[in-house]
């Protein structure tokens, strides 16, 4: 195959998971959440249970006006939910789907690489709050920086137990390494990381910048349109990529039967039955009060980090 | 010139001009932001020159961890929408220091180097790194960590609510 | 590659920082000239890194590394210092810090 | 997860949370789907009023005791020659008979007033309208509710008998008979001194 037919072949298929696994995701969300509060969820848009609900909310938002407010710093606001959904989409590529190199772009420092991209986000999210001229939009965004700013240090000391564990760096160098008494092993960082994921996405329970009960919806307030939609399909796509990360670092990725031949399969299933965590989650858990957030972070997360590194590291060293 | 030159040129041209704006820029928090487009350029930068963990550290800390504390501490402080009046002192005697050691320091590398064309190096410098970082400076490393340590604890005194404010008004 | 492009655009950057620490009153403005200066010295190790690597090893990207955590560490303590200082003057011009003793100034 | 307070196990809560939302899931949703399924009604529903207007005497009970004052009634006397009769008798004509559901609040005192059942409920209720003077139903339009009113459940059969069938019941036994409540009905539980 010529090198850049095989660059095209990688590209779409990283933009066609973009687009295709979080309409999945929210479809699932919507049928998820509301059987889950007794409700039948969308059932009209399309024949059989709503399943083009989506397609109709993205066609919806399409149609809608573009409002910018008048004082708003115009081109830092329109730009903003470019930035917020772009380091999800770049992090996609480094993220292993089977054995035998079935990823968009292997990387010796992939699990640096996603984790660095990770952190841009909260550059868009101080952007949108800062230039909707909006008090709300701000004290969203400033409590959306310190949350993904206190949640990044229990994530990355996670997935450095779980690096170091590995001896690699290169995520499909983790998922090769990965056997399954790491799931006892690193359990305590595996829930540290998925916690502090659900806070990186800013997902309920910890949606505190986008409290709708005190700032209306924090930093996305002002936004309308398919701005705001870039705004949701960032998060969308956000729970698709911390549900990719958390299976392979700890979920052993494509390991399973048969996993020569299937082992996207299994992928792509343990990413489903994460976001299913997630959404489960959303429904089942009430907003934590932002000072509960940040002391969860501090006093719990980073602790049972720092602990699960030590045992890591006494085991690696006993071994 | 080949394609690494052009990625080179290109990515400066973005890193000087963003940096320029930086510090001529009369909006507060866009300073700001077209330091983070300076900073991922230079990234960039280190990126065509092999420096592949150099830059992913660039990225996850000055992008997502410095900039944004910058951003913060703007907008904690004063963050008028629009261009503010009071920034900047006269320019002159900036103009002229900075010009000269910006204008000095290139000529003295356009000269020291010409036309030299060098090698780029293969990918793979991480490990390189990993090893150089734990053998030769595993010392320097500790003290940094010590050094990061004492600077966390700093700031934390630093900020201290109880400290410094008004009597009447308490913390 | 011309080793000169990347030196070139590190002593124009340092340049810029040195201009921008210079001519900014808002402490925090010149804190990100200062990370620019920063910068400049870390392109120049990284790239050095690559030219002359017969005289400095790998070195230069372990010394920017080092450079990148001291200037984190650098803006950690700065900010403390400037947002305790807004805190108590509800300012952050530098050319207005009193350096000698005031008697209350609120 | 921080802070547990003095329940037992850490974390119980937590795990209950999800149990509770997990059972949700996997029971029967109790959203009905309306347009496209009628729902069932219990029966009594309250939904539109109507009027039998044969049965209406104006007596106006129903329109004085409406707490919002929103049945409009219109009349006019009439002689009715009876043939053999000493004089013409007079009978009330109902010219208009509005109710007005942008006012009424479904209380349903109107049907309880009416002596002479004039006034029945109706499960109907997708009578909705663009205009809110249209709302304003007449006679016509509440006499056409009147197919759709379902006959009276039946009587409860441990429940006290009615009025008018005690009072049958009362006057069939003749005097000196037992009370009311234990001659309509049998009751086996309860001994019948008059049997």
């Amino acid at each position: 195959m010529p090198l850049w037919l095989d660059l095209l072949v990688r590209v779409v298929a990283v933009v066609a998971a973009f687009l295709v696994l979080p309409l999945l995701v929210g479809q699932a969300e919507h049928k998820v959440m509301a059987h889950m509060q007794g409700r039948l969820g969308p059932m009209y848009a399309g024949a059989f249970h709503g399943w083009a609900q989506l397609v109709a909310d993205g066609v919806k938002f399409v149609q809608k006006e573009d409002i910018t407010p008048r004082d708003a710093d115009r081109r830092v606001f329109q730009l903003a939910p470019v930035v917020a959904l772009f380091p999800y989409l770049i992090v996609l590529l480094a993220i292993p789907l089977g054995p035998g190199g079935l990823v968009a772009q292997p990387l010796d420092v992939g699990l640096f690489f996603v984790l660095a991209v990770l952190g841009i986000g909260v550059v868009a999210v101080l952007m949108s709050a800062w230039a909707s001229a909006n008090k709300y939009s701000l004290l969203g965004g400033l409590r959306g920086a310190a949350q993904l700013l206190g949640y990044e240090l229990p994530l990355v000391l996670a997935a450095a137990s779980v690096a170091m564990a590995a001896g690699t760096l290169s995520l499909p160098g983790i998922v090769e390494a990965w056997s399954p008494w790491w799931l006892l092993w690193q359990a305590p960082a595996a829930l540290v990381f998925f916690v502090s994921g659900l806070a990186e996405i800013r997902r309920p329970p910890f949606d505190m910048p986008i409290a709708d009960s005190e700032l209306v919806f924090g930093y996305m307030t002002e936004y309308t349109g398919l701005r705001f939609a870039f705004f949701l399909l960032a998060e969308y796509v956000g729970i698709i990529v911390i549900a990719a990360l958390t299976t392979v670092l700890f979920l052993g990725g494509w390991h399973g039967p048969a996993a020569e031949h299937l082992g996207w399969l299994w992928t792509l299933l343990k990413v489903f039955a994460v976001s299913f965590v997630i959404i489960w989650l959303r429904v089942s858990y009430p907003r934590l009060r932002e000072d509960q957030l940040q002391r969860l972070c501090w006093l719990v997360l980073v602790p049972v980090a720092l602990a699960q590194l030590v045992l890591t590291a006494a085991v690696k060293v006993a071994l | 010139m080949t394609v690494a030159d052009a990625l080179l040129l290109a990515l400066g041209a973005v890193a000087v001009g963003s940096g320029a704006l930086v510090v001529t820029s009369t909006h507060l928090v866009r300073a700001g932001l077209y330091l983070v487009v300076s900073l991922g350029a230079m990234a960039g930068l280190y990126l065509v020159l092999g420096a592949e963990l150099v830059a992913w550290v660039q990225v996850l800390v000055y992008v997502g961890a410095v900039v944004v504390l910058l951003l913060f501490a703007v907008m904690l402080t004063r963050a008028p929408i629009g261009p503010s009046a009071d920034l900047d002192r006269p320019a002159w005697p900036a103009l002229v220091v900075g010009g000269g050691v910006g204008l000095g320091l290139a000529a003295l590398f356009i000269d020291a180097f010409r036309w030299t064309i060098v090698a780029l190096p293969v990918p793979g410098t991480t490990e390189r790194m990993g090893a150089e970082i734990f053998g030769t400076w595993v010392l320097p490393f500790e003290v940094l960590s010590i050094l990061l340590l004492s600077a966390l604890v700093g700031a934390i005194v630093l900020s201290r609510p109880d400290i410094g404010a008004p009597k009447e008004g308490g913390a | 590659m011309h080793a000169v492009i990347p030196y070139a655009t590190a002593a124009l950057l340092f340049g810029l920082g040195v201009y921008g620490v210079l001519r900014r009153r808002n402490a925090i403005l010149v804190l990100m000239a200062v990370e620019l200066m920063l910068n400049a010295v870390n392109l120049v190790l990284v790239t050095a890194d690559v030219t002359v690597t017969a005289a400095l090893g790998h070195r230069g990207g372990v010394f920017a590394l080092f450079v990148i955590v001291l200037a984190a560490a650098e803006v950690g303590v700065g900010l403390a210092i400037v947002l305790q200082f807004y805190r108590m003057r509800a300012a952050v011009q530098v050319d207005e810090v009193a350096l000698h003793h005031e008697p209350e100034a609120r | 997860m921080s802070e547990h307070g003095e329940r037992s196990a850490p974390g119980k809560g937590l795990v209950n949370g999800l149990a509770v939302t997990l059972k949700t899931m996997t029971r029967r949703s109790t959203t009905q789907q309306y347009p496209d399924v009628q729902p069932e009604l219990p029966p009594r529903s309250r939904g539109v009023i109507a009027l039998l207007e044969e049965n209406c005497t104006v007596c106006m009970l129903c329109a004085r005791e409406c707490p919002d004052w929103c049945i409009y009634i219109d009349s006019h006397k009439e002689e009715v020659v009876v043939p053999g009769a000493a004089r013409a008798r007079q009978r009330n004509v109902l010219d208009r008979f509005d109710i007005d559901f942008s006012l009424c609040m479904y209380c349903g005192i109107c049907i309880e007033v009416c002596p002479f059942d004039a006034l029945h409920w109706s499960p109907e209720f997708e009578y909705s309208e663009l205009d809110v003077l249209d709302l304003l139903h007449d006679k016509d339009r509440l006499g056409a509710w009147m197919p759709t009113v379902p006959p009276p459940p039946a009587h409860d059969v441990l429940g006290e008998p009615s009025k008018e069938e005690a009072t049958a019941a009362r006057k069939a036994a003749g005097p000196g008979a037992p009370t009311a409540a234990r001659t309509a009905r049998a009751r086996p539980e309860t001994p019948e001194p008059g049997k």
